[in-house]
């Protein structure tokens, strides 16, 4: 039995792919307890952040700066009573967002975190990922069919339609990052997430920067297009909330409603994931071509552990302002207590061997959480689009740049 | 329990064949015929990736045409639907007896 | 990788993929016939993936799943479903179409067990690794033509469809 | 079947009553969906209802219902004395009850044949600009929401902030503020009052720049407003529209040119004028008049004299016998009070003429034929008030 848990550790291959079981169930909870403490630290970062965009605080009373205000929520929603319509078709009222919070984890099977920290490794990843992410708007329609209500039917119509003509531009952007990695001796590329990595690795650039601009400007069509797959600001019209009050979830309310939340958000670093994976070189470190060698190597080896200790030190910048008032001795305690953690976590992400260990997630996730900051800076900063607009863009911009795109990017990897 | 073999998966390929064919012929909802026209295509599919295992991929890629074929089908099927939706106001297949409107 | 389980997974997924396919054809409601419809194509691919046709597989989730699908379903919600579910479900000739399929299901039987030889039980295993790109070779090598024809049918579909459901040209 | 008449701007008909009642089940055809819009829906700006005709998402026509915010205002009026019923007006446009207050003030002088101390008639310019720059900031930023930028929100409110703190300061109440009497002003200005409004001015101008570098050319917000909702100066005009969505169709009407009142003859300002008379336009009209609004205090400031802040009047009221209709430029459009005195304490009937109401009626014109998104903005590019419409 022990043998055959630190066999594992031994190789270099994912647990899906070395067909250990043990492992793969362990990756499967550790990325399903990190996707929902993901989750809870982007509702709170979310509302601080656009909060301090909007010259106010945001959450300030739950916890030391709000911390614990996401777990508040994430209780009253559940003690919150379960409303279902009367008129409402009981079973895809309630399996819709099941599958839409299943959909949204299934698709975190083959991210890779790191070369060997993925649940698998499938040689169909790309097509894996896309396919079953578009599955969620099945979800979405049936949430709103079931509803039995004119808004959510309207949001349901809006959303399928929508993310139908955006997955398009989508597949075209993706097609062309899959044409790069077959730029190699033996002219093989690949579906497979860590495949596409590996081709950048060996190609020492990111896509995005390949062929520059053409992997820039398939980038972009796919960050424009992924945000209106998961359907946020600026895209977000089947949850308008000032249209459509909230679009295909307007009835439901709770624990169902909560699960319609975590897929959102699950699904935001989903697509994020992939764009990182695709483009920005997934678990690679910043400027692989540029600054090479040992080193450098060291230095950006050190970056987690910094990063860790700029926020314990932000944190404990705040404590030391916190008002000193009886009153707010326990949430004084509280972020003081916070920050301690943090800075234990980046003195222990300075020792050697867990240094090399994390690198790769922690530039991963370095990058989704970029990814994400620009999400909530969209939803800042850009009103709405109307329908007729919306899908002149996904047809009429991000199509015909998506194929030209691609053929530009065919020629690029014949010439050179 | 038998190995799987390939026999196995023609057998559930023509059990959902018949279902197909149940569907299509005795449903009156249209809807529900073109989706039992899907399921015949997918028992199709079925056989021929079956069958690739053990002739070579060549099955594979005739399963890639007939879905690309089932896509076509959909839409002109639903297509048609719409039209006939909007003419007569009913979903019922007998009541599709006109060559014209 | 090994395969885990093989038998036990084969006969789950038919079973759903097959009792799927018969709430199709039962379901009163056609949305509820299209979510089983769903449940059972998904059921397939996992069979396709069981097969070694993972890039069939990939494809069978995107296009039926993911696309065909939502497209029943947006009709479905265009136009309405009450009437046609107070009606009467069956046909007259129902009792004929049973007896044809029953008829078709001997002709599978007497086939399978007659022509039991034509059928190995050795499987060739594809290798797993490449089989998307074995697929592509294929495909833009022997089937070249055929492709084209293919796409040529997709634009016939799509003006079909788009000529079909306008209200007015 | 229905008649499957072709839906498109240029052949409907802007005119027809909208029949309810008349509609299929679904809405693949032609004449279908009925969607009710509000009274509890985010973007109707209070308790409005509209009832929607949609075909998918087009605009075949709209019914306002509205009353559900109706108090009886005009009905109180009659029961109160002209002194007793200052402070209900202020109740009516909440966001602008300075303007309310400086309309009835204006009009009860009138009839009682007195005039506010220039000081006084100053001081009512200074705090009715200022009111309207709130209430332009009040409307920028829930029209942004309803587009779906959510950020100007903020930034208004918070600018907004600063002078209501100056009407606290002044009389002691933020938003219905009670600020004028009949016959001048309830209060002297308080100690430092004009440093402080220059350093509000000092303060806002940029803050509009502000505004405007997030929307002015901003390709959504450009996209979702120019040629959304629009109506022609002929179309304002048989309908009785006033204000800045007058003024966006391209007609320079003005009541504080046209007929000045209070002290607005003696500033130099401008009439910002649109073209289109679409959505856009009235954006920059209102932004444009945030800025002359900021002149004109800026003016009144330098120059206000000193002097007595009240005319004299009778402590009991009673005007003659006769009516009268007095009229100016609120934020919204025309306010206009008409009053008729029998003579006694009380008026007989006092009527109002409310800008919001008015201008609503112009909502059916302006988004048949659009989408359900340009409802929205329409709405709130209408800004309208409702406790002012239903009064």
């Amino acid at each position: 039995m022990l043998d055959y848990i630190t066999s594992y550790l031994k190789s270099d291959l994912t647990p899906g792919s070395a067909g250990n079981l043990f492992w793969a169930f362990v990756y499967i909870v550790l990325i399903f307890l990190g996707l929902s403490v993901a989750v809870i630290a982007m509702n709170w970062l979310e509302r601080k952040i656009l909060a301090h965009m909007q010259v106010r605080l945001g959450p300030m009373r739950v916890g030391p700066h709000g911390l614990l205000q996401p777990i508040a929520d994430a209780l009253k929603l559940l003690i919150k009573e379960d409303i279902m319509p009367s008129a409402a078709d009981p079973w895809v009222f309630w399996s819709a967002p099941l599958l839409v919070v299943i959909t949204a984890f299934t698709v975190f099977v083959v991210v890779p975190f790191g070369p060997t920290h993925a649940v698998t490794d499938m040689n169909i990843g790309v097509l894996f990922m896309l396919g079953v992410s578009s599955l969620s708007v099945l979800g979405v329609v049936m949430a709103g069919w079931a509803s039995n209500s004119h808004y959510p039917l309207m949001g349901a119509l809006r959303s399928s339609a929508q993310m139908v003509s955006y997955e398009i531009a989508m597949g075209l952007a993706v097609i062309s990052a899959v044409l790069m990695t077959s730029l190699n001796n033996e002219g093989t590329g690949t579906l497979s997430m860590i495949g596409i990595v590996q081709a950048q690795q060996a190609q020492h650039v990111w896509f995005a920067f390949k062929f520059f601009p053409l992997g820039l400007i398939a980038f972009f069509i796919f960050a424009v297009a992924m945000v209106a797959e998961t359907n946020r600001a600026p895209f977000d019209l089947p949850e308008a909330e000032s249209e459509l009050t909230a679009g295909f979830h307007t009835e439901y309310s709770g624990f169902r409603w909560s699960l319609f939340f975590l897929a959102e958000y699950s699904a935001m670093i989903a697509v994020s994931s992939i764009a990182v994976t695709l483009w920005l070189g997934g678990w690679m470190r910043p400027f692989p071509n540029a600054l090479n060698g040992e080193t450098w190597d060291l230095v950006f080896s050190l970056v987690p552990g910094l990063t860790f200790l700029l926020l314990a030190a932000i944190t404990f910048y705040s404590t030391a302002r916190m008002p000193k008032h009886p009153y707010f001795k326990v949430q004084t305690i509280g972020l003081g207590g916070f920050g301690a953690v943090l800075a234990l976590i980046g003195v222990a992400l300075f020792i050697p061997p867990v240094r090399d260990r994390v690198q790769d997630i922690f530039w991963f996730s370095a990058k989704v959480a970029f990814s994400m900051y620009m999400y909530i800076w969209y939803r800042g900063t850009f009103p709405r689009y109307r329908f007729d607009q919306l899908m002149k863009v996904g047809w009429k911009v991000l199509l015909p740049l998506g194929i030209g795109v691609l053929v530009l990017t065919a020629i690029a990897g014949i010439l050179f | 329990m038998a190995p799987i073999s390939t026999l196995h998966y023609l057998v559930v390929a023509a059990a959902l064949f018949i279902l197909g064919v149940i569907g299509v012929l005795t449903r009156r909802n249209v809807v529900i015929v073109l989706m039992s026209i899907e399921l015949i295509l997918n028992a199709v599919n079925l056989n021929l990736v079956a069958f690739s295992r053990i002739w070579g991929l060549h099955g594979q890629i005739f399963a890639i045409f007939v879905i690309t074929d089932a896509a076509a089908e959909a839409a002109v099927g639903l297509g048609i639907l719409i039209a006939f939706f909007r003419n007569k106001e009913t979903v019922n297949m007998d009541e599709v007896d006109l060559m014209k409107w | 990788m090994a395969p885990v389980a093989t038998t036990f997974f084969f006969y789950f997924l038919s079973a759903l993929t097959v009792l799927s396919g018969v709430l199709v054809i039962t379901r009163k409601n056609a949305v509820h016939s299209a979510l089983a419809l769903i449940v059972s194509l998904l059921g397939q691919a996992a069979l396709y993936l069981m097969l070694y046709a993972p890039f069939v597989a990939g494809v069978q989730i995107i296009l039926y799943a993911g696309g065909i699908m939502v497209l029943f379903l947006f009709v479905i919600m265009l136009v309405s479903i009450e009437k046609a579910q107070k009606e009467e479900q069956f046909n007259q000739q129902w009792l004929v179409g049973l007896a044809a399929a029953l008829a078709l299901g001997a002709l599978f039987v007497l086939v399978y067990v007659k022509g039991r030889a034509l059928f190995p039980d050795r499987g060739i295993l594809m290798p797993e690794q490449s089989n998307t790109q074995q697929v592509a070779v294929l495909l833009y090598g022997n089937y070249m033509f055929t492709f084209e024809i293919a796409s040529l049918l997709l634009l016939v579909a799509i003006i079909g469809a788009v000529v079909m459901a306008k209200k007015r040209i | 079947m229905t008649d499957r008449t072709t839906i498109d701007r240029t052949t409907i008909d802007r005119t027809s009553h909208l029949e309810l009642e008349q509609h299929d089940k679904t809405f693949l055809d032609s004449n279908e969906l009925i969607i009710n819009m509000g009274p509890q829906h985010p973007a109707t700006h209070g308790v409005l209802r509209v009832v929607l005709k949609l075909d998918g998402e087009k605009v075949l026509g709209t019914e306002c219902v509205i009353g559900y915010l109706h108090r009886g205002v005009e009905k109180i009026a009659e029961h109160r004395t002209y002194t007793m019923f200052n402070p209900y007006v202020d109740r009516m446009d909440y966001v602008a009850a300075v303007s309310n207050g400086l309309g009835y003030c204006g009009a009860v002088e009138k009839l009682l044949n007195v005039e506010a101390p220039r000081r006084a008639q100053y001081i009512r310019v200074i705090l009715t600009e200022l009111n309207r720059l709130a209430s332009h900031m009040l409307w920028l930023g829930t029209h942004a929401l309803d587009i779906g930028a959510i950020t100007p929100l903020f930034y208004t409110f918070r600018d907004r902030e600063e002078i209501l703190k100056i009407f606290e300061k002044y009389c002691g109440a933020r938003l219905t503020t009670h600020a004028f009497r009949i016959g001048g002003c309830s209060y002297e200005t308080y100690d430092g009052f004009e440093r402080e409004v220059k350093k509000f001015l000092d303060f806002v101008a940029p803050k509009i720049d502000e505004y405007e570098e997030l929307l002015t050319t901003n390709r959504i917000w450009v996209e979702r407003t120019k040629d959304v909702g629009k109506i022609s100066a002929r179309e304002c005009i048989a309908l009785g529209v006033t204000g800045p969505v007058l003024r966006a169709s391209g007609v320079k009407w003005d009541l504080r040119k046209a007929q000045p009142y209070a002290a607005y003859a003696d500033f130099d300002f401008e009439i910002p004028v649109g073209e289109n008379g679409d959505t856009y336009d009235r954006y920059i009209v209102r932004m444009q008049e945030m800025r002359q609004s900021l002149r004109i205090i800026d003016q009144a400031i330098g120059k206000i004299p000193d002097g007595p802040i009240m005319a004299k009047v009778a402590k009991v009221m009673k005007p003659p016998v006769g009516e009268i209709y007095h009229s100016i430029e609120a934020p919204k459009g025309e306010l206009g009070y008409f009053i008729v005195s029998d003579g006694s304490t009380q008026p007989y009937r006092v009527r109002v003429r409310p800008p919001s109401f008015v201008n609503l009626q112009a909502l059916d014109m302006m988004v048949r034929g659009a989408l359900v998104a340009d409802v929205i903005a329409v709405i709130g590019t209408l800004d309208i008030v409702l406790g002012e419409v239903d009064r």
